[in-house]
């Protein structure tokens, strides 16, 4: 609706941006999409620091059932009566933890950040399709975080139900202290991320396909750019499903509906009988974003992670076109492969066989990015940068975190892994670690782009290294308590004797997330400090081939002075035998290329006026389909 | 602003006008089968009857998409652009409908 | 080594940058990927609807009461007297809505939905006509099917609202039902309000961009592209009618 | 320094206390069966779990308070008791749940419980921390237990202040090589070496971690039902592809990440495509798949669709917080149920007139004859709960309004299985796995997998549903209000 209205002012701004702009204007309501990433990342590290705090704090109880930690009174009142969790409050933790980190951090602060930051500096453009819609998207956001996080402090503390918030659990306001006014809290901020996220995609997906500059074919684009597009399509295609999945939800615990409910009897649903609903149902509509969310968290980080590898290792890519391919390939099958969460959940059975056949071809092409990166690696000329390390990390976790995907993908190994530690190990690796990874990576490697100054290299280092190895200890055990049947989301394993074995395992754990918590705190002084103290950037710190370096260093509004520059190559000429450097950026044409665009670019960002072939049967992505298919030949 | 230079679309046929007529006359016509449909087989509680229907809702979905969206005229990827993700929905719903059908033998 | 090759002699093609590939403004773009993503919030709603309704048995045929038949005060209890209403049945649409303001005591079986469907048709040939008069520049044309549009959009919004009303006062509400199970109920206000919400919507854009029509904004612009643009959301509140009609009315 | 200060603290209670307990022994006994099958899914003596902690309550309250309250709390709440009204409000106005079916005498030997255990509690605080890995050093494999760190948390923060020195540390070293111009750390190199070291370090210690631990999983104990052991042999296929790709692509990317660090003396090479290269691995991950899509639909199908005529039926029944069971008796046929009929006496809310009910038992352990069929099926009253049986690799929701089924047949006795693991205390166990709110952590039902004899004995001991609801008092309402909708039912199709 509102990309109406505001189209027509949208343009003022940038195309006579020297008219003086306020502290607000630039800092606040800026429609810069720098700004807005900006604005982005550090709203999504504050709410990071949040989720783990959270999560120190359960691991705290996990590990330490028995013993009294006098702090969390202090700090939680109520919850911590005694210096002890409370377990309502236990359950409100990880819910919000998972909310926080899937939502706010992975989704917002990773994509959110980096397409704002890339999409326009990587494929040419002055700034987004709309940059109004752009800084409501990121308002939005920030609307929806203070709602989530003054949900901490209503009564009854904020949703417990889980992030995935299953009714009925989640619709009978008394099921759980949290499913009050905190669950009610929930819905409204997930109703405003979406708006978020739609708008945020809508923009994204516009400027890549109509604001790429003079020959920036699609076979042209970095791969992060091809990773923010179909993330995009993706929260475009999957978040309305939530959206109308919540708005039933609200009905349902506020109206009196029963759309999820089926069977409770009066006293418990509030004064009205509720039957004919089903609560599969939700989760149905729940996982049908719930799963391309997974891909929406990922996709960008394996974008960042392919840029970064290519970039660091000063080779090309390896299998530019089977990359694209793949994430094609995982968007599509993103959408069919949503009830592999529900093999247990009492669904028909012929459904779980159609899932765990979709889920387990993801496994294909995903395998050939995990190749492709080997391949990318072999024989290259590693600069291990914090950002590489990153990168080299996340392929790590990819694949550990990935090949127990296979497990739990399949329905009859999932009767007896449903909701254990094992899955609690393998989304945490995946999306979890590999996600956090991809984001780092982006960090070291844009900062400079972002702040003009680069981050320390040695606490990068030490940071990276803390954090893998903190990782890695926290995640890697969880799978023998998956494995000898520990259910997730317990408040203390105490009520079981064959579970207490592992009390010295989740002792171990938390010790290590204790550290992986105490690595991030070196993160953040490094990024906050290096915006002041950092060392000053030069114009391509890296020797990346990629179009934002070609953008001066201090921010400017529509990002080059004078034109913006023509794109002659694809983005990975790296150590291109018969150069003398072992990059050749974008924007410097082959000799005998120059005669083919000799027409200056336009300065503006409108597509230019020529109309277009309809019959043109030689597209790319055609092309690219047929090629990929003609592997068999 | 730079407005003043927006692109044309792909070509819009002369007889605009008279093919927005036409097409209404149709739409108009299908709901007036529709309703005349609905009488004629009001004993009949069949796959097939509801089918007709969503057929019947289709082929007036293709009429307001294709002229009065101007989706005809439109350069081909932007049409599969749009069409081809309908088919998660379609996936979407079949499914549900073989859950829902397993749902109600269960209960 | 090969890739470089292909990728440097490839041709010029529609997806060479510099130009949309779609050959549409961003704007426009905008509209259509905006209203893909809407189109998947109605179908998660209409999804809901297939699934709760399919878990009940098909309606009843009903034998009882013939189109235009004379209806007698009560007739409602008479139905759930005769057990044609019950909870675990899925009532016939015909039964339900079956009035027309100003004639009472009729079965008037979906009359008055083909009026509110005719309607919305009309308003949905008047947008279309004013973005063909944008496109010749006629902007006194432009205005006056701008003000058909709307007065059609309103007339549509006055009949839900009567439709409503007529419900409601029969006893159905969102939590319970006198046709039978409550989701029917709830379903039918849940997705008529949502798109009679997205028609509000649409009336309030078309009012907005009636008055810059009449104060020559898109004139000195040199384009109707808003009119356009507005055009499209308009034809898809008309879209989603065609299934909201078919699924809730028909079926 | 708290902590310390508390645990010498029990220490010296414990010295004060050890000698008041005595008589009542019978009482105490009595009281703690029927604690631990009434009061544990929201009591604990010495934690709040839903419900208040129960430690020292015997001295707040009188004994008939309690008992009033016990049997039906609203009641006293509504009629304005000024205690009841306190205590109802202290707990954020959540209600207790009413048990109108306990006597006098038992609440009374519940009270006896908890005043025994309230006095013994110091001894248990001091003892948790040891105790719980005495429990462990029980099971089978833990004499081995790894992760045996001694530390507490403080340990950890010290670690964690130690960690930020560091950082402050190799920070200034970095300033200081950048005033002198030249990194102070040469981490191309340095990173190279510790990836390698990584590698080493880290697939030594997952390959230790997979036989040391391994042995604490479900898995590595014999599966006790007979679909169990098709579910293994899934199992080890999937762990022994994953496992090999696992070693292989991390020793190459960890291997490429020393090889090729930039010495400054190579150039990388200009590979930027191989297409055979990438079919070979598009290929060959979709044959390994393709293998393992086949056997898994076939398990997947085998388990689901296994349906025995002859299956014991029997139902189980989730509720926050808690499980019942439900035999079928010997007609194999359960009662109809009604959500509806759902109060405090007809928990399960069984229809009393249906004669497929009369041969009913409702019970709060499961037995299972070995080498018999049996078909659970589960509902549930309130929220989604899932019945997580890992011995039996028996798993399924239990959803309200949403009947759902396992059927599986169990192989292995308790007896014979606690030979097995060689350790007398195991049981098997029916957990909840499904996030159901404050005290899903507890929320256990005792599973027992007997030989047919000694489960014909003691299916034939617990009463029936005819025999225990003959007076049939208590669902006079609801019978009254069945009966009007039966009437208005009859009405209408007329």
């Amino acid at each position: 609706m509102s990309n109406l209205h505001h189209d027509d002012h949208s343009h003022d701004n940038h195309n006579h941006g020297h008219h003086k702009e306020t502290f607000i204007s630039k800092y606040v309501f800026s429609m810069d999409h720098k700004m807005i990433a900006k604005q982005f990342l550090i709203t999504g590290i504050i709410m990071g620091t949040l989720g783990m705090a959270m999560s120190l704090i359960f691991r705290l109880q996990l590990a330490y059932p028995d013993m009294k930690f006098p702090f969390l009174e202090s700090i939680l009142g109520q919850w911590g009566k005694d210096g002890k969790l409370d377990p309502n409050f236990y359950l409100a933790l990880i819910t919000i933890h998972g909310t926080i980190m899937v939502f706010y951090v992975l989704t917002a602060g990773l994509s959110g950040t980096f397409s704002n930051l890339l999409i326009p500096l990587q494929v040419g453009a002055r700034d987004m399709a709309s940059p109004f819609m752009n800084m409501l998207s990121y308002w939005f956001f920030f609307l929806s975080s203070v709602v989530l996080i003054i949900s901490l402090f209503v009564e009854g503390g904020p949703a417990s139900a889980g992030w995935t918030v299953y009714p009925p659990l989640s619709a009978l306001p008394k099921a759980v202290p949290g499913s009050g006014t905190g669950m009610t809290l929930w819905l409204v901020a997930m109703i405003l991320f979406i708006a978020s996220a739609l708008l945020g995609g809508i923009n994204y997906i516009t400027t890549v396909l109509n604001m790429r500059t003079k020959g920036m074919k699609m076979t042209r684009l970095p791969l992060t750019i091809w990773a923010f597009l179909l993330t995009a399509v993706l929260g475009l295609l999957s978040f309305p499903v939530l959206m109308g999945g919540s708005l039933l939800l609200i009905f349902d615990r506020s109206f009196g509906t029963s759309f999820y409910l089926a069977d409770i009897p009066a006293d418990l649903a509030g004064g009205i009988e509720r039957v004919g609903g089903s609560p599969i149902l939700w989760q149905h509509l729940f996982w049908f974003l719930g799963h391309p969310e997974v891909y929406i968290i990922l996709l960008p980080a394996l974008g960042i992670t392919s840029e970064v590898i290519a970039t660091n290792a000063r080779k090309p890519i390896f299998g530019y076109r089977a990359m694209i391919g793949s994430i094609l390939a995982i968007a599509v099958l993103s959408f069919i492969v949503w009830g592999h969460h529900m093999f247990m959940t009492g669904m028909n059975p012929f459904l779980g066989s159609v899932f765990m056949l979709g889920t387990l071809i993801i496994a294909v092409p995903s395998a050939v990015k995990t190749f492709n990166y080997l391949a990318t690696l072999w024989q290259g000329n590693l600069r291990l940068t914090p950002a590489m390390m990153f990168a080299i990390g996340l392929v790590s976790f990819f694949i550990t975190g990935g090949l127990t995907g296979i497990w739990l993908g399949n329905a009859a190994l999932d009767i007896n892994l449903h909701d254990t530690y094992f899955v609690v190990a393998h989304f945490h690796l995946v999306m979890g670690s590999a996600a956090i990874f991809g984001m780092m990576s982006g960090i070291y490697h844009w900062y400079p782009k972002m702040f003009r100054r680069k981050m320390n290299e040695t606490l990068g280092q030490v940071h990276f290294w803390l954090t893998l190895v903190s990782a890695y200890c926290v995640f890697f055990p969880m799978h023998f308590m998956g494995l000898a049947g520990v259910p997730r989301r317990y408040y203390a394993n105490s009520a079981y004797d064959q579970f207490n074995v592992f009390i010295d395992m989740n002792q171990f754990v938390t010790i290590a997330a204790l550290l992986g918590g105490a690595a991030q705190l070196i993160f953040l002084w490094n990024f906050f400090s290096s915006m002041r103290n950092g060392k000053r950037s030069e114009q391509n710190p890296w020797e990346s081939n990629t179009l934002e370096w070609t953008a001066p260093v201090e921010h400017i509004h529509g990002n080059w002075p004078g034109e913006i520059p023509t794109v002659y190559r694809w983005a990975y000429d790296y150590s291109k035998p018969g150069s003398e450097q072992d990059f050749i950026p974008q924007n410097v044409p082959d000799e005998g290329q120059v005669d083919e665009q000799v027409e200056p670019n336009p300065t503006h960002f409108e597509p230019s006026k020529t109309k277009a072939p309809v019959a043109a049967r030689e597209t790319v992505m055609f092309s690219l389909v047929k090629r990929w298919l003609g592997f068999a030949k | 602003m730079e407005n003043h230079e927006h692109l044309e679309h792909t070509e819009t046929p002369k007889d605009m006008k008279s093919k927005i007529w036409k097409t209404f006359w149709i739409l108009t016509a299908l709901t007036i089968i529709d309703i005349g449909l609905y009488f004629v087989l009001l004993e009949n509680h069949s796959l097939a009857k509801n089918a007709l229907f969503i057929l019947l809702g289709i082929v007036k979905a293709y009429y307001i998409v294709s002229i009065f969206m101007h989706m005809k005229f439109e350069a081909k990827w932007l049409v599969n652009f749009i069409i081809y993700p309908m088919l998660f929905v379609v996936f979407l719903i079949a499914l549900m409908l073989i859950e829902s059908t397993f749902t109600a033998s269960i209960r | 080594m090969s890739n470089t090759t292909a990728l440097t002699t490839e041709k010029k093609s529609i997806w060479g940058g510099g130009k949309s590939p779609f050959s549409v403004s961003y704007g426009k773009l905008m509209m259509w990927i905006f209203l893909l993503s809407d189109a998947f919030t109605f179908s998660s709603l209409l999804v809901a609807y297939g699934f709760v309704r399919h878990t009940y048995p098909s309606p009843v045929k009903n034998e009882l009461i013939k189109p235009m038949q004379h209806l007698e005060e009560g007739f409602v209890e008479q139905m759930q007297h005769v057990g044609y209403f019950t909870d675990d049945k899925w009532p016939l649409p015909e039964l339900v809505f079956n009035h027309f303001p100003f004639i009472h005591g009729m079965h008037l079986p979906l009359f008055f939905v083909s009026l509110m469907t005719f309607i919305l048709i009309f308003s949905s040939v008047t947008m279309v006509l004013a973005v063909e008069a944008g496109h010749r520049m006629a902007k006194k044309e432009v205005a006056t099917y701008m003000i058909w549009t709307i007065l059609g959009g309103l007339a549509f919004l006055g009949c839900q609202a009567w439709e409503w009303t007529t419900f409601i006062t029969e006893g159905a509400r969102l939590d319970s039902n006198p046709f039978g199970p409550m989701a029917f109920a709830a379903l039918f206000f849940i997705v008529t309000g949502f798109h009679g919400f997205h028609v509000f919507s649409g009336v309030v854009l078309n009012v907005i961009i009636y008055l810059n029509v009449l104060k020559g904004t898109y004139e000195k612009r040199g384009h109707y592209e808003m009119v356009e643009k507005v055009g499209l959301y308009w034809h898809f509140v008309d879209l989603v009618w065609v299934f909201v009609f078919t699924f809730f009315y028909l079926i | 320094m708290r902590i310390i200060t508390t645990v010498l603290h029990s220490f010296f209670l414990v010295s004060l206390l050890s000698f008041s307990v005595a008589g009542f022994a019978q009482t105490v006994e009595e009281g703690e069966k029927l604690f631990n099958a009434n009061c544990t899914s929201c009591h604990a003596i010495n934690e709040k779990v839903v419900g208040p902690a129960l430690k020292n309550t015997h001295t707040k309250h009188k004994e008939d308070w309690y008992i009033k309250w016990v049997k039906n709390s609203q009641k006293m709440v509504k009629s304005g008791d000024a205690m009841a009204v306190q205590l109802y409000k202290e707990n954020n106005e959540a209600l207790m749940t009413s048990f109108e079916n306990l006597s006098d005498v038992q609440i009374k030997s519940i009270i006896a419980y908890v005043k025994a255990e309230s006095e013994k509690q110091p001894v248990a605080t001091a003892s948790v921390a040891p105790s719980s890995s005495t429990d462990s050093a029980s099971m089978s494999a833990s004499g081995e237990n790894p992760y045996k760190t001694k530390t507490n948390w403080m340990l950890a923060i010290v670690a964690v202040l130690l960690i930020l020195v560091i950082g402050q540390v190799f920070g200034i070293l970095s300033r200081i090589g950048e005033i002198q111009g030249r990194p102070a750390i040469n981490w191309g190199s340095i990173n190279g070496k510790l990836l390698l070291a990584f590698l080493i370090v880290g697939m030594g210690a997952a390959i230790w971690e997979f036989f040391i631990h391994g042995k604490l999983t479900v898995n590595a104990q014999d599966a006790a039902s007979i679909h169990g052991e098709e579910y293994d042999s899934m199992f080890n296929i999937t762990l022994l592809i994953t496992g090999i790709v696992f070693i292989i692509t991390q020793i190459l990317l960890f291997w490429y990440g020393y090889r090729y660090r930039n010495d400054g003396k190579r150039k990388a090479i200009y590979y930027p495509d191989n297409h055979k290269l990438e079919l070979i691995w598009t290929v060959i991950p979709a044959i390994v798949l393709t293998i393992l899509v086949i056997r898994g639909l076939k398990t997947w199908n085998h388990i689901m669709n296994s349906q025995d005529e002859k299956a014991a039926i029997v139902e189980v029944y989730g509720y926050q917080f808690g499980w019942n069971a439900r035999y079928a008796g010997t007609d194999n046929k359960l009662g109809n149920h009604d959500f509806r009929q759902i109060g405090v006496v007809n928990a399960l809310g069984v229809d009393p007139k249906d004669p497929k009910a009369q041969d009913d038992v409702i019970v709060n352990e499961l037995h299972f004859p070995v080498g018999k069929p049996v078909s659970l099926k589960f509902r549930a009253k309130d929220v989604i709960h899932s019945a997580y049986l890992p011995h039996f690799r028996v798993q399924m929701n239990v959803v309200p309004g949403l009947p759902t089924q396992f059927n599986f047949t169990p192989t292995i006795t308790t007896a014979e299985m606690r030979n097995k693991l060689n350790n007398p205390k195991f049981d098997y166990v029916l957990l909840c796995n499904k996030i159901c709110g404050g005290a899903h952590y507890r929320m256990k039902m005792k599973v027992v997998v007997d030989t047919p004899e000694e489960y014909a004995k003691w299916l034939a001991t617990q009463p029936t549903l005819g025999a225990s609801t003959a007076p049939a008092t208590e669902s006079t309402d609801a019978q009254a209000s069945i009966n009007s909708t039966e009437t208005v039912k009859t009405i209408a199709s007329k």
